[in-house]
């Protein structure tokens, strides 16, 4: 199972593309500024390259491969219809800044995705070109800001729960803001008494999660949102668990003034071990004339056009500026919306409700041997929320983690809602099967019971992985960020 | 629905074991009157695979894609010629659907690709270290100015005339938040980058100087004056890359001065795809400063059994631990985009690229000496890679608008990218790659004449 | 060389370690008369990747791909939407690029995907086993024929006049060498088809009976009937059948007394592909005959541990362990095109094919009626699965030219097929898949109004 | 490492194709003879299904995973480019019997492919239509016997060397030939003495295989042609080893009459675990009339026909009559074509050197370890073969080739051919770099060791595979080739 780095099996003189010009005598027309020494680089043949690749591959797990239950993550099924279409020469190969007439396919995809978007959301229009959630987020924040400072209001103050994901924070104290936590409730809620105590004219926003991260529905959510409008300030909300009530509850009917929606969780674009993800943010109508550019507006001839720096309008002065130098991740448009067109509203809505049905069924089926902190808080949303309550001394969430590994299944998000001690936010999504699900609640059964009974084997798990556990504090110590020549 | 594999038999069992009586009753903590009992209105149903494939495709139709025209744009997104093994690899199950690696064991294949990338980028750009991508070239050149300015406690950004003005908008954008003071300008129309002038604004309080390398009208500054210029008052040079191949001839920006180089990496790899999604390169010439960078980090360690493995690394920094102290918001990267970017430049190696670019430039000669015979037409660059300017005396938008109306996608009309400048209206960015073949020069040559007044 | 990964550092290494000194000095067993002392003149030499997919890209755009017409060709190769899935799965390199499963230790991936698939087949058919596929349907047609020849001893072979005729021509080539007698006879242009004609032809010499199922002209014939009447005489039931799909509506040949099964499977995952690679079904019903059979079979065993594996099975019966007393000179079968189709059909599943099968056939019915309207046109069949003959009044095959010139692929005129028959020349053949829209099918009825003299 | 079959995981109600019609009323154009009983087939969603195969593909080893050193079989590389091609909707989607108008793209496939097939061969013609190896083999002799009895010539005796493939004896008595061997000399080849000797009347053709399965050149084999054809009959060459020669020397410099070629093997068409192949047999003038229908020619006015039994004209009459019902393997043409043009003639001759240089280098870099039988008959060409001799008693080349798994290699070709004791026939290809063939030299070396030393662990090997040795005999005795219910 071992591969060994490309520097290692590479060298310069080998190579997988033909050219049809070698160089002798690169011309002058670079003046002097052409590369002098060596480049480094170390180069494969076609067969190398695909070998070590493919090899590599196989060190990985994917939702190709099995159970992915990440908490916060909604790992499912990848479609391979929407790679198909991403592929299509008429949507791969097309330049960001070919003429309108020629794109106008391109613009269609995009408008049409806003208008599912906004449908699905009950929302005024949607900003397309965040990269990523974090960036949606940061776009609908900045959004508010625009908003608040459009109305000469200069609030300083974000209110976060303190369940909530970390790029809330960090994502208003980019912006500018102080945050301040919420509490909860015992329920595993905001506590809608103390936000309503704490809200006032510093207060700009509040950035919920909703389903919040404890997986359940913020019941007080229109509350809370009303609260906060009445105090002047606004509502974002973190759409990371948006595939739990789409097609259930619109956003917008529940007061919210922005949410981030991640294309790569809800709509099935892959993760691709990290990336690249894509937030289009969905806006009410107070923030909607702020929204960054670029956009796409439709012409009164019906052609598509797309709004930036050089055609803006009047209507378009109160965006607050660019997030990203071209039109958003198309490549991402096209699996979304391929997705939601196979989908369509009924099947949206059917994925929704399998997936809260999973997820119920795995709380059930777990919470005679797993703390469910929740647990009594009535039906969970798309998660299923469970702490270590009850482990033998030394054993961690972390070790049952590992195990699973062992059993075959990718391990669930731990140690995260921050709230609950040791937590194990396990996410089945609709994609798993009855059959599947069962074989997950054996696994975690049995690996319940060896963690309280403090099975010796779970420490040092994996045992049937590429890895054992690998040293996080060795590769922080003396970072080797980089392949150099072994010395000597 | 094909993608949902409960039956109903399932669905009623699983609710026994749940102790509901329905799906809708799961939903119980939604106000009822919210709840929509049915399909949002106004949506069609689901739809068969063959009926979604068709209505995409009418939709792609729609679009004129560069392969079926001679094709010369550029500034800031590249077409190349993509192996085809590239794309069969980044489509293994293993690879496209796996999640970000923070479970090590069982992702060795993605970090193990991380580490390869990151040392590939390095050495592309002469640094010491490169980070695991970020979204794309503007948004790390931002982030490259952000930490420019947590590294040397300023907040002054002097930014060339000659930068993206796309990417320039973006720095722009987010110093509005963070209260940086943006130092622009607008390019000045001379055969060479106005490397003295950009010089004369670097002052005491400068934090970073952003230079692109070759510039947004193809001409290539001089980095080391430039870098030397930026040290003397102690601010960092900051140096934005848009076309990677460039670097497989010119010298590295780490070996001239820079302190940071960031790039757009889709020229490799990734393909055009409308604008997205990219992949964010960025890289530092001083491992000290490590611990000041954004983005995921990917190191190498060993396992409990001592075998060499890789985990990703320095995670403080990162929001998901630090929280709003964190060093940037970001939490992902690019990672299916840097796979294709590594496994690009694994085909070509040394060898490859410093072949590619070397095509890439005798055409864009040949095209520069083409189009100059062309009456009404001058060539702006002194010096270029692979994209140069071309002045006109009307202008360049109804230019490429004209050549499109005749199946020739032109380049980039100046007016479209610095709308507020009118001088610069005349100025034509034409981009020759491998892709171009020399009748598709000879058609934008003629057809240029043509469109001409 | 993109693909040889020898570098000259390497070759002269090499050489060195082997004692040669040049490559040419190893061939000098070759007469130094005939030996090429360097590239085959008259050829091309090497290209680069881009220059060659934009050659073979010019060549595919001068073939109108199906998607791009209303399509109603069939006749043996049929049309439908393949799910994107399939094609994936396909690529993955350890099917891909596996060689034949002679190893089952590291290759209980395609040996299980045989044993699923044989299994699958087995159903579809109604048969008891089916092999791990065969060249194409005509190929399996002849094995089957040759089958029969060798479990009954006898040399007589009869087959339908319906037959495909391709498939017939494949059955005499062959049957010229082998020495079997074959009794053919023209299709009779009825509603319904010539079940008794056929059975009068049967005598007690016959080794087997061949009839398709449904037939070339889309009738259904009584295939429990024409069994008995086989069986009575001592002679096999071949029942060949070129549109799987068919069977998700049609009753299984092996529950009306077939005794061999054939068929094309291509329709299920594999493509039209203009022709090949497709891929021979081939199913028996008594299982005691099950050492007569051509081709690879996999069967299920268990290994060293006692864990349950799979194995290619019964290969006494090959060309490599029996050389000339083989059952066939068969040594490759379909494995990659099996895959798909067994991909297909789990993607199906019973549900699946049946609701296939009824689109195809509700669709087919709404064509049939309107076309009928067409004046000059008439419906021959009684009854039809998804294809079906209009009878006109001129030669149907410049009928099919003149739809194509207008866009339109409407189906195969009789005479391309039976070019010796003259009183089938006003015989079209009309296939209707889930593919075509209603739109294609006022389009062609339409057309083919204009079309018709 | 377990994966439960379709039929354990699927049932009749799940399915992974939406359909846009349920069938309620299926309609009586189909008369009485509508399926009555439940179908029986598995269904599975497309996420279950994604996985299935995913999983199972894992359990197979291929050229994309490593080295595949099996002589005779030529696993090479499968540029992923072809795979490219072969999906361009212009190839995968047109049918065999669209008007010719409206295929001319697909017959130039064919006939630029037939271009270089013919010139790389330097023969006269080439049948495109059979469909794999043997296929081709059996259009071979069946022109043979067609060329013959056009003549009014009965001959029935094919000789074949004892070194041949199966398939060769197979083919000859299908074409109703008997087939006697012909001898080979200590060198490992074709003893032409002994051949002369047997040439007469009642010989129809020799069978040779060149290079041959020794993996040598057959020096005479010009005057092995001339001979045959002197005594009036015809040479049929097994062409499955010309990925050795392509490039540097013509067989029909060399008085071959007819040879198949494999895509799959030469031209490097995936394999697929079994095929499809496609094997095109060139012919000399004297063969060229009898090839099968249909073929591609060109008419006058420079388009492209296909010809069939349609449109034969008189000059098509000796056509011996039709092998498959449609054109041939189109899909693997595409691939060939674009794999050859991607080489051009520089490439194809380089890669047979290097294939060349690679078995060379293996065969001197074992010989000391392991024997070699014609070692001393000069250099191999493509194949390195070695036999058994010295391993310790109850030791045999499958224990060492199920050794060879555990070190993450396929096993070489074994007991073939027969003429060797223990053979291992290995064939690197060009495909292989130095460093993966000194890898594979350094596990054969050990390998070789522990087979002389008598090491017990190689007797159970492999032990790091997916699965132990599998019992063969216990799977023939009582064949299980479909599944059922398990009883019960």
């Amino acid at each position: 199972l071992e591969e060994a780095l490309i520097f290692e099996i590479g060298d310069a003189d080998t190579y997988g593309v033909d050219l049809p010009y070698t160089p002798t005598d690169l011309p002058g027309r670079m003046g002097k500024f052409t590369r002098k020494g060596e480049i480094g680089l170390p180069g494969l043949s076609e067969p190398q390259t695909v070998r070590h690749y493919t090899r590599l591959s196989r060190q990985n797990y994917g939702i190709d491969l099995g159970f992915f239950p990440l908490g916060s993550c909604t790992m499912k099924h990848n479609p391979r219809l929407n790679e198909k279409v991403a592929r299509m020469p008429g949507f791969l190969d097309v330049h960001p800044m070919q003429p309108i007439d020629t794109v106008q396919g391109a613009l269609g995809v995009i408008d049409e995705l806003a208008h599912w978007l906004i449908t699905l959301t009950g929302m005024q229009s949607v900003a397309m070109s965040p990269k990523a959630g974090a960036h949606g987020e940061l776009c609908g924040i900045l959004c508010i800001r625009a908003a608040l400072e459009a109305r000469g209001d200069a609030r300083k103050v974000v209110l976060v729960p303190e369940s909530a994901h970390g790029t809330n924070p960090a994502t208003a104290a980019f912006a500018g803001y102080s945050t301040e936590d919420i509490p909860a409730n015992k329920d595993g809620r905001v506590d809608l008494d103390a936000l309503k105590a704490r809200l006032g004219p510093d207060v700009a926003a509040v950035m919920i999660t909703n389903p919040n991260t404890c997986g359940l529905f913020e019941r007080d959510m229109k509350a809370i949102s009303d609260a906060v409008h009445e105090a002047g300030g606004l509502v974002y909300c973190d759409g990371a668990n948006f595939n739990a009530i789409m097609g259930r509850v619109r956003p917008g009917d529940l007061g919210i003034d922005a949410m981030h929606i991640n294309l790569h969780k809800t709509f099935s674009t892959p993760h691709g071990g990290g990336g690249p993800g894509s937030g289009p943010v969905v806006l009410s109508e107070a923030l909607a004339p702020f929204a960054p550019l670029p956009f796409v507006e439709k012409a009164k001839d019906g052609s598509l056009r797309l709004i930036e720096e050089e055609n803006m309008e009047e209507h378009h002065a109160s965006t607050f500026g660019r997030m990203t130098a071209f039109n958003g991740q198309m490549g991402m448009f096209t699996r979304a919306l391929t997705y939601i067109l196979s989908h369509g509203a009924d099947g949206l809505r059917q994925a929704a409700g399998d997936a809260v049905l999973n997820a119920n069924y795995i709380l059930r089926q777990l919470e005679d041997v797993l703390h469910a902190p929740f647990g009594a808080s009535g039906p969970c949303m798309h998660e299923a929320l469970f702490g270590d309550a009850g482990f033998a001394e030394g054993f961690s969430t972390l070790d049952l983690a590992k195990g699973l590994i062992d059993e075959g299944f990718h391990p669930m998000t731990m140690y995260f809602p921050l709230v609950v001690h040791g937590a194990m936010l396990i996410e089945p999504t609709e994609t798993e099967s009855k059959a599947g699900i069962d074989q997950f609640i054996m696994a975690m059964r049995s690996l319940a019971q060896r963690a309280k009974d403090g099975d010796e084997a779970l420490l040092t798990a994996p045992h049937h992985a590429p890895r054992a556990r690998l040293d996080e504090a060795h590769a922080a110590r003396k970072p080797r960020l980089a392949w150099s020549e072994p010395e000597g | 629905m094909r993608y949902l594999p409960l039956t109903d038999t399932d669905r009623t069992a699983m609710l026994e074991a749940v102790g509901a009586p329905s799906i809708d009753a799961l939903f119980a903590d939604v106000p009822s009157d919210l709840y929509l009992n049915g399909p949002v209105e106004g949506l069609p149903l689901h739809a068969t695979e063959m009926a979604v494939e068709k209505h995409m495709r009418r939709l792609s139709k729609k679009n004129l894609a560069a392969a079926d025209a001679p094709f010369f744009i550029g500034a800031g997104a590249y077409r190349h010629h993509v192996p085809a093994s590239v794309d069969h690899l980044i489509q293994r199950g293993e690879f496209l659907t796996a999640y970000t690696p923070y479970q090590p064991e069982i992702a060795q294949g993605t970090l193990q690709m991380l580490f390869e990338f990151q040392s590939q980028v390095a050495r592309l750009y002469g640094c010491a270290v490169a980070n695991a991508s970020m979204y794309d070239g503007s948004t790390a050149c931002w982030e490259a100015v952000a930490m420019a300015s947590r590294v040397t406690r300023k907040k002054r950004v002097v930014l060339s005339g000659a930068l993206h003005p796309h990417y320039a908008e973006v720095v722009r954008t987010m110093a509005k938040f963070t209260e940086d003071e943006i130092a622009g300008s607008a390019p000045s129309l001379t055969a060479l980058p106005d490397d003295d002038g950009l010089i004369t604004r670097i002052d005491d309080n400068t934090a970073s100087v952003v230079v692109q390398y070759p510039d947004i009208l193809g001409r290539i500054p001089d980095l080391q004056k430039i870098a030397d210029a930026a040290h003397a008052k102690g601010a960092k040079l900051i140096v934005v890359n848009t076309e990677p191949v460039a670097l497989g001839a010119l010298e590295a920006p780490g070996n001239l001065g820079a302190d940071i180089v960031v790039g757009e990496g889709q020229a490799l790899g990734v393909g055009l795809q409308f604008g997205g999604p990219y992949l964010g390169l960025f890289a530092i010439t001083d491992p000290k400063l490590v611990r000041q960078m954004p983005g995921r980090l990917c190191g190498e360690t060993v396992d409990a059994d001592g075998k060499r493995g890789f985990v990703l690394t320095l995670s403080t920094r990162e929001q998901h631990i630090r929280r709003e102290k964190a060093t940037s918001n970001i939490c992902t990267n690019s990672g299916l985009c840097a796979l294709a970017f590594s496994i690009h430049m694994t085909l070509l190696g040394a060898k490859g690229i410093t072949g590619l670019a070397a095509e890439n430039h005798r055409l864009a000669c040949i095209a520069a000496d083409r189009l100059a015979k062309v009456p009404g037409v001058t060539v702006l660059n002194e010096n270029f890679f692979n994209e140069f300017t071309l002045m006109l005396d009307v202008d360049a938008r109804q230019i490429v608008r004209d050549l499109a109306d005749k199946g020739v996608l032109g380049g980039v009309g100046l007016g479209k990218l610095f709308p507020d400048i009118d001088g610069l209206k005349g100025g034509l960015l034409v981009t020759v790659t491998e892709t171009a073949s020399l009748e598709d020069i000879e058609t934008l040559a003629t057809t240029l004449e043509e469109v001409l007044p």
